[in-house]
C-alpha cells in the first residue's frame, strides 16, 4: 500500500467514525418544508375561469421550527425527501472536490465533469429564457409568445421586424458548428467584435484615462481653511502624485531607464510592489472566506452542528 | 466575402457607436446596435453549451483517453438542459394562473432550480475555495523574499493581512496608545502608526496611486487594440486559416 | 537547498488550514470590529438618502464567490430596507439570479410589512450582454426589459411604469465578482451619467478600483473583512438588527478569518526561515 | 385661511377650525397648494427628444414640517396640437425637488405640461400649467463632448502615425527590457546542468492577447533552445494553441539552423480544464525537474499552484502576464516577471511586428500627455491653493478639471 492510500485510508476512517457518532446523537442531513397554497392574482379574472385549480408550493421551514417544545414534529411539516437527497448530493459533491487536496482521484474527476456540464447548460438555459425568449422572440412574434410562455406582453405590441437582422446574425454564429461554412460565423462574431471595440475605445479612454488624469490633478501643499498648511493633506497628496507619475514612468517604453528616468522607474517599481502586497493580502483574505462558507454549509446545514453563540 | 465583409462590418458598428457618443442624432442608432449585441450574446451562451458538447462527444467516438468523463459532462449537460428547458416543476405565474408555461423557470423548488441549489452551486463554490487551501501551500513553499522587491511586496501583505484583522488593532493600538502617553503625553499622538490605519493608507495612497497608473496603461492599451481591430490593423479575430 | 520543502508532505498543510478555519469557526470565535472610513461612507451613501429613493441593486456575483459576498449583499439589502427605499433588483450574471431570490427573500421574511411586490421592490432578473446591457439600460430600460421574471409587464407594475432609465436611480448599489461588474458599472453608467454608486467587491477585485474612488465611485467594499465593518454599523445605527443572528454573518467568519491570515504569515516566514538557512547552509559547505 | 371661525356660539366649528389649524397631517383633508412657475426648456446636447421641466415648490412643501404635506410632484403632458389629447403622467419628482428631465418626447411635437402637488394622503393640488408649449431641439454635436473628442483624437491619431512610420520602414526604438535578459539566463543555466526547460503559455485560447504575446516569447525561447542544444517542453491547454505553438517552434528551431533538433512530441495538448490541466503540469514538473520554467501568458488561479511547484524543485522562474490579480502571486514566487505592459512590450520588441511596435509607441505618446497634463494641473492647483485669493490661477485649473478634462464644454 503506498502513501496515498494510506492517507486516503485514514481521512475515510476519520470521517466514517464522525458520521457515525453524529448520527447516534441526533438527527441531521434533512430538509423539512411546508406545504402551501398558492393565492394568485389573475390580471384578467374573466380569462381565468374555474378550470384553474390552486397549487401548493413547498416552504423550507427553519430548523429551530420544525419541533415544538415538546419535541414533537409540527402538524404542517413534514419531511422534504427531494430537498434532502439534493442536501445529501450537495455535500457528497462538497466532500468528493474536497478530496482532490490528497491527490488527484476519480471523486474529484467526477464531480468536475459534472460541474462542467451542468454549468455550462445552467448558462445556455439562462441565456435561452431570457435573451432569446424574451427578447428576440417576444418581440418578434409577440402574439404566439403571448399565448405560451409570455402572457404578460401587452397587446399592444405588434412584431417588429428590424429584429430578424438579429436572428439572421444569430444563426450564423451558430452555424460554426455545422461541418461547411462555417466561415459565415465571422460576420456576427465582427458585429460582436466591433460593438465592443467601439463601446471600449470611448468608454475607457473617458472613465480610466481622462478621469483618473483629472482625479490626480490636486495641490501638492495643501492650505487649510485657516490659512495654515495642513502637513497630512500635502503629504498624501504629494505621495500620489508621485507615486502614479513614477509608475508611469515605469510602464514608459520609449527611453532607456538610465539617469533621472531610471531611479524615477526605482520608485515606480518599488509603489508597484506595494500595490501588489496590497493585492496579495486581500486575494489571500478573499480564498480564506470561501472555505468559510464551504464548512458553513458542511458544519450547520448538513450535519446540523450546533452554532455558537 | 470571407474577410472583407466581416472587417466591413466591425468597422461600421464600431464607428457608429463611437460617434454616437459625439451626434446626439446618433445615439439610437447606437441602441439598436446594443440591442443587436445582447441578443447576440445570449447566442453566445447557446454556441458555449454547444461547443461543449461537441467536443466531449467527439472525446467519446474516438475513446480518448478519459472518455468516461465526457459520457459523466454529457449527461450532467443535457439533464439540466432538459429539466430547464422543459421548466419541471414550475408553477404558473401567479398573475397568469391559466398559462400553465408562465412560471419563471428557476422558481423555488422547480427542477432546474434544485440542479442550480444541490449540484451546480456545492461543486462551483467548494472548486475555488480549494485555493485556500493551495495559497497556504504557496506561502509556506514560494513566497521568497529573495530580493528588495519581493521583501517590499511581502512586507506590505503582512500589514495587509494583520491589519484587515482584528489582529492589528490588537498588536498595535494599546501599545501605540501607551507608547504616544509616554513619549508626547497624548495616547493619539501616535495613532496613525496603529496596523489598521496604516492598512487604510496603503490602500487609498500607494495601492490606489499604483493601479491608477496600471489603469492609465491598460485603458491606453484597450483604445489602441480597438482602433486597430476598427480600422483592420489588428484581424486576429478572424483566424489564420484561408 | 529545497530539501526540506520537497520532503513535507504539503497535505499536513492543507490540514492545518482546515484546522485554523474549522475550529474557531465551531469554537464561536469573534472579534470586535471598528468600522473604517471607506465604510462609513459607503454606509452614509445608502443612510442618508431621503426615505424611498430610488435604488438599482445590481447584484453580480456567483457560487464561486458567495462566500465573500452573500453578506454583503444581505447587509445592503436590510439596510436599504430599513430605510424603506425603492428597490431594483437586476443582474448581469445567469449564475446570480438565484442569489436576486435570496436577497428578495430577506425583503419578504423580514420587511413584509413595509415591502410589497411591484410598489417597494421589483425583480427584473437577468438579461445576457455584458457591459452591453448596462449600454442600453442607462437610457432605455424597457428595450432590453420588456418585462419582470414574472413575466409581469413593466408597464404595469407601479413603480417601473415611469421608469425610462436607470439614470432615474438616486444609487447603484453593485455587488460584484469580476467582468462585467463594478468596473463595467462604473464605465458605462455611474461615472458617465454621474449617478452615485457604492460598490461591494472581492478581495481579489478591490485593489483595483481604489482609482475610481470618490470621484466616480462614493465607496468601495472590499472583501469579507469590509463586510463585517458594514454589519457592524449596521447593528450600531439600528440596535434592532443585533438580535436576528443573519445579520452578523460576517463578523462571524472574521474569527477564522484572522486565525487563518496568522497561519498564512507564519508559514511565509517560517518558509523563508528554512529556505534561507539552507541557502546558507549550502553556501558555506 | 382666516381665523373667521371665532364665532363663540359655534364651538363644533371652531374645534373644526382648530384642527384644521394644528393638525395640517392626516386629518387635513385640504390638498396641498399647487407648485408655480412651471417652465418648460430643451435639454440641451441631446438629440432633440428631451425637455426639462421646472417649477418652484409648493407653499406646503417645507424641508423642516412633520409630518410632510407634500409628497412628491406629479408632472403630466399632453401633445398641444391634439385637441382631444388628455394629460397623462410622464414622471414624479419627491418632495423638495424642483425640475424633472423628460426624455421621453417625440422629435418635432410640441408638448404642454403641469405640475401637480400629491400630498402623502394621495390628495391632489390643482395643476400649474406651463405658460406655452415647448418642442425639444436636436443638436447635431454633443457640446459637451468636445474636449474629450479632441483628447481622443489626439491618442487615436498618434497610434495611427506611429503605425504608418512603422509600416514605412523607420526603425522603431523600443528601451532594453530586463526581464528578457532574464529568460536567455535561464535557458543557459538549464543548459549548463543539462536539464529542460518548461513553457506554459497560460490557459487561454489563441485569440487572447497575452496568449499571442506568449507565444512569441515562446519563439524566442525556442531559438534560444536550440542554439545552445537544450530540451524546451510545451504543454497547452487548448489544442489551437498547441497548433500554432508547434508551428512557432519549429520555425524557431528551423532559423537556428537545427530543424533535426525539433522533436513535435514535446509541444502537447494536455486538457482544457484548468484544475486538470495544472495538476498534469505540475505532474510532469515534479518527474523532470525542468532547471528553467517559463510562464508567459494569460493566468488565474492556478498561477500560484505553478510557481509553487517550479519553487519546491528548485528552477528558475520567469513568469510574464496581464492579469492583475495573478500578478503578485508571480512577482512572489518568480525570479523574474513581466508585468502588464511590460509583458506586451517585450513581445513587441522580440517580433518587431508594426502594429505592436507602433502602438505601444502610441501609447506612450498618451502616456506623456497625461503625465504632462497631471504635471501641469498639480502645479497650477499648489500655486492656486497657495495664492489666497480666487484669481487666475484656479480659474486655470477649474477649466483644466471641469472642461478640457470634464463635460463643461468648450468655452469657460
Amino acid at each position: 500500500m503506498n502513501r496515498n492510500q494510506n492517507v486516503t485510508l485514514i481521512v475515510v476512517i476519520v470521517a466514517g467514525v464522525f458520521l457515525a457518532i453524529r448520527a447516534a446523537t441526533g438527527e441531521f442531513g434533512k430538509v423539512y418544508t411546508r406545504t402551501e397554497t398558492v393565492e394568485f392574482t389573475p390580471e384578467v379574472q374573466e380569462q381565468v375561469g374555474d378550470s384553474v385549480k390552486p397549487w401548493t408550493i413547498e416552504k423550507p421551514v427553519d430548523r429551530a421550527e420544525i419541533r415544538d417544545a415538546q419535541g414533537q414534529l409540527r402538524a404542517d411539516v413534514h419531511l422534504n425527501i427531494q430537498r434532502t437527497l439534493g442536501l445529501w448530493l450537495a455535500a457528497l459533491g462538497t466532500l468528493c472536490i474536497l478530496s482532490f487536496l490528497i491527490g488527484d482521484n476519480v471523486f474529484y474527476k467526477l464531480a468536475e465533469a459534472v460541474v462542467v456540464g451542468a454549468s455550462a447548460a445552467y448558462a445556455m438555459i439562462v441565456g435561452f429564457w431570457t435573451g432569446i425568449v424574451q427578447n428576440l422572440f417576444g418581440k418578434l412574434m409577440p402574439g404566439v409568445m403571448r399565448e405560451t410562455v409570455l402572457p404578460g406582453i401587452p397587446e399592444s405590441n405588434t412584431a417588429e421586424y428590424v429584429y430578424i437582422i438579429p436572428l439572421i446574425f444569430s444563426v450564423m454564429m451558430l452555424w460554426r458548428l455545422a461541418p461547411v461554412g462555417g466561415w459565415i460565423s465571422r460576420w456576427p462574431l465582427a458585429f460582436f467584435i466591433g460593438a465592443t471595440a467601439g463601446i471600449r475605445l470611448v468608454e475607457y479612454l473617458d472613465a480610466d484615462f481622462v478621469q483618473q488624469i483629472a482625479a490626480t490633478i490636486i495641490p501638492l501643499i495643501v492650505v487649510a481653511a485657516d490659512g495654515s498648511i495642513d502637513y497630512a493633506a500635502s503629504l498624501k497628496n504629494s505621495l500620489i502624485v508621485v507615486s502614479v507619475l513614477s509608475c508611469l514612468v515605469y510602464f514608459f517604453f520609449s527611453f532607456e531607464h538610465r539617469g533621472v528616468m531610471g531611479v524615477t522607474a526605482r520608485v515606480g517599481i518599488w509603489v508597484l510592489m506595494i500595490t501588489f502586497g496590497a493585492g496579495f493580502g486581500m486575494t489571500v483574505m478573499g480564498r480564506i472566506a470561501l472555505i468559510s462558507d464551504r464548512f458553513n454549509f458542511l458544519f450547520y446545514e448538513w450535519l446540523w452542528l450546533p452554532k455558537p453563540g | 466575402m470571407k474577410r472583407t465583409v466581416p472587417l466591413c462590418i466591425a468597422a461600421l458598428v464600431g464607428f457608429v457607436l463611437i460617434l454616437s457618443e459625439f451626434i446626439p442624432f446618433a445615439q439610437s442608432w447606437g441602441r439598436t446596435a446594443m440591442i443587436w449585441f445582447d441578443i447576440l450574446a445570449a447566442f453566445a451562451f447557446v454556441l458555449g453549451g454547444a461547443n461543449l458538447l461537441k467536443i466531449h462527444l467527439l472525446k467519446i467516438s474516438s475513446q480518448r483517453v478519459g472518455w468516461g468523463y465526457s459520457v459523466i459532462t454529457v449527461a450532467a449537460f443535457t439533464i439540466t438542459m432538459v429539466i430547464g428547458l422543459g421548466k419541471f416543476g414550475v408553477t404558473p405565474s401567479e398573475s397568469f394562473p391559466q398559462f400553465t408555461w408562465s412560471g419563471d423557470y428557476l422558481q423555488d423548488g422547480s427542477g432546474f432550480w434544485w440542479m442550480y441549489q444541490y449540484v451546480y452551486l456545492p461543486l462551483a463554490s467548494t472548486m475555488f475555495a480549494l485555493l485556500a487551501f493551495y495559497i497556504a501551500s504557496a506561502a509556506f513553499r514560494a513566497f521568497r523574499a529573495k530580493n528588495t522587491e519581493a521583501i517590499i511586496l511581502l512586507v506590505t501583505a503582512f500589514i495587509v493581512l494583520l491589519g484587515r484583522t482584528y489582529a492589528g488593532i490588537w498588536l498595535t493600538a494599546d501599545p501605540l496608545a501607551w507608547l504616544g502617553q509616554t513619549l508626547y503625553g497624548d495616547p493619539q499622538a501616535l495613532a496613525m502608526f496603529r496596523l489598521d490605519v496604516v492598512v487604510e493608507m496603503i490602500m487609498g495612497v500607494f495601492n490606489m496611486a499604483g493601479n491608477r497608473a496600471i489603469m492609465i496603461g491598460i485603458a491606453l492599451g484597450i483604445v489602441a487594440l480597438s482602433l486597430k481591430v476598427l480600422l483592420g490593423v489588428d484581424r486576429s479575430y478572424l483566424g489564420s486559416e484561408e | 537547498m529545497g530539501d526540506f520543502f520537497t520532503n513535507l508532505d504539503r497535505r499536513w498543510i492543507f490540514l492545518g488550514m482546515g484546522i485554523v478555519v474549522a475550529l474557531p469557526m465551531l469554537l464561536g470565535l469573534s472579534f470586535p470590529e471598528e468600522p473604517s472610513d471607506m465604510v462609513r461612507d459607503v454606509f452614509a451613501a445608502v443612510d442618508t438618502l431621503p426615505e424611498g429613493s430610488n435604488i438599482l441593486m445590481a447584484y453580480d456575483y456567483d457560487p464561486a464567490t458567495k462566500g465573500e459576498l452573500e453578506p454583503m449583499a444581505a447587509a445592503f439589502t436590510r439596510h436599504c430596507a430599513k430605510k424603506k427605499h425603492k428597490l431594483y433588483f437586476i443582474t448581469l450574471w445567469p449564475a446570480a439570479v438565484p442569489m436576486l431570490r435570496q436577497n428578495i427573500d430577506i425583503l419578504e421574511s423580514e420587511f413584509g410589512d413595509d415591502y410589497t411586490y411591484g410598489e417597494n421592490y421589483v425583480n427584473l432578473g437577468f438579461r445576457p450582454g455584458n457591459e452591453g446591457v448596462i449600454k442600453v439600460v442607462v437610457t432605455d430600460l424597457k428595450e432590453l426589459y420588456g418585462n419582470d421574471v414574472n413575466g409581469q409587464d413593466l408597464q404595469k407594475i407601479p413603480m417601473t411604469r415611469n421608469l425610462k432609465n436607470i439614470q432615474q436611480m438616486d444609487l447603484i448599489v453593485n455587488v460584484s465578482a469580476g467582468t462585467p461588474g463594478a468596473k463595467e458599472w462604473v464605465q458605462y453608467a455611474a461615472s458617465k451619467y454621474e449617478i452615485k454608486m457604492v460598490a461591494g467587491v472581492t478581495g481579489v477585485g478591490a485593489p483595483a478600483l481604489y482609482p475610481y474612488v470618490p470621484a466616480q465611485l462614493t465607496g468601495l467594499l472590499g472583501a469579507i473583512k469590509a463586510a463585517a465593518e458594514y454589519e457592524q454599523t449596521l447593528i450600531d445605527a439600528y440596535p434592532e438588527f443585533a438580535e436576528n443572528p443573519a445579520t452578523n454573518e460576517a463578523l462571524r467568519r472574521m474569527g477564522p478569518q484572522l486565525i487563518a491570515h496568522i497561519y498564512i504569515v507564519a508559514l511565509i516566514i517560517l518558509g523563508n526561515c528554512i529556505y534561507f538557512t539552507d541557502k546558507r547552509r549550502g553556501a558555506a559547505r | 385661511m382666516t381665523r373667521s371661525t371665532s364665532h363663540p356660539q359655534s364651538s363644533r366649528l371652531a374645534v373644526l377650525a382648530v384642527l384644521l389649524l394644528t393638525g395640517s397631517g392626516p386629518l387635513a383633508a385640504a390638498p396641498p397648494r399647487p407648485p408655480s412657475q412651471v417652465t418648460v426648456t430643451d435639454l440641451p446636447n441631446d438629440d432633440g427628444t428631451g425637455l426639462v421641466v421646472r417649477w418652484n415648490v409648493s407653499p406646503d412643501d417645507k424641508p423642516d414640517a412633520q409630518p410632510r404635506v407634500v409628497g412628491q410632484y406629479d408632472v403630466e403632458r399632453k401633445d398641444a396640437a391634439d385637441k382631444n389629447a388628455e394629460f397623462e403622467l410622464i414622471g414624479e419628482a419627491n418632495f423638495g425637488e424642483t425640475s424633472l428631465e423628460d426624455k421621453k418626447c417625440e422629435r418635432g411635437i410640441a408638448y404642454l405640461y403641469r405640475v401637480i402637488a400629491v400630498g402623502l394622503d394621495k390628495s391632489k393640488s390643482e395643476a400649474a400649467m406651463a405658460a406655452k408649449p415647448v418642442t425639444g431641439v436636436l443638436q447635431w454635436i454633443d457640446g459637451t463632448r468636445l474636449w474629450f473628442g479632441l483628447i481622443g483624437v489626439v491618442v487615436c491619431g498618434a497610434v495611427v502615425s506611429f503605425i504608418r512610420i512603422a509600416q514605412s520602414g523607420r526603425e522603431l526604438k523600443i528601451r532594453k527590457i530586463a526581464g528578457l535578459e532574464a529568460v536567455d539566463e535561464a535557458v543557459g543555466r538549464a543548459t549548463e546542468m543539462g536539464r529542460s526547460c518548461l513553457f506554459v503559455p497560460g490557459i487561454l485560447d489563441i485569440n487572447d492577447m497575452q496568449t499571442v504575446s506568449g507565444i512569441t516569447v515562446l519563439s524566442h525561447v525556442a531559438g534560444l533552445a536550440a542554439e545552445y542544444d537544450a530540451q524546451l517542453e510545451v504543454p497547452t491547454s487548448r489544442s489551437l494553441v498547441m497548433t500554432t505553438a508547434r508551428e512557432t517552434v519549429q520555425a524557431a528551431y528551423l532559423k537556428a539552423g537545427r530543424p533535426d533538433a525539433y522533436n513535435e512530441d514535446n509541444v502537447y495538448y494536455l486538457t482544457d480544464e484548468q484544475f486538470g490541466y495544472v495538476a498534469a503540469v505540475t505532474g510532469t514538473m515534479v518527474r523532470d525537474e525542468p532547471a528553467a520554467c517559463f510562464y508567459m501568458g494569460a493566468f488565474f488561479a492556478e498561477s500560484l499552484i505553478l510557481a509553487e511547484t517550479g519553487n519546491s524543485i528548485g528552477a528558475i522562474q520567469v513568469a510574464g502576464t496581464a492579469m492583475p490579480s495573478q500578478l503578485p502571486f508571480f512577482v512572489a514566487a518568480c525570479d523574474y516577471t513581466l508585468i502588464g505592459e511590460e509583458f506586451f512590450a517585450a513581445s513587441a520588441y522580440l517580433s518587431g511586428e508594426v502594429h505592436q511596435l507602433g502602438s505601444l509607441k502610441g501609447q506612450d505618446v498618451g502616456k506623456l500627455i497625461g503625465g504632462g497634463l497631471i504635471v501641469i494641473g498639480c502645479l497650477l492647483a499648489t500655486l492656486a491653493s497657495l495664492s489666497a485669493e480666487d484669481g487666475g490661477l484656479s480659474g486655470a485649473v477649474s477649466y483644466l478639471k471641469d472642461h478640457i478634462l470634464g463635460d463643461g464644454g468648450l468655452l469657460p
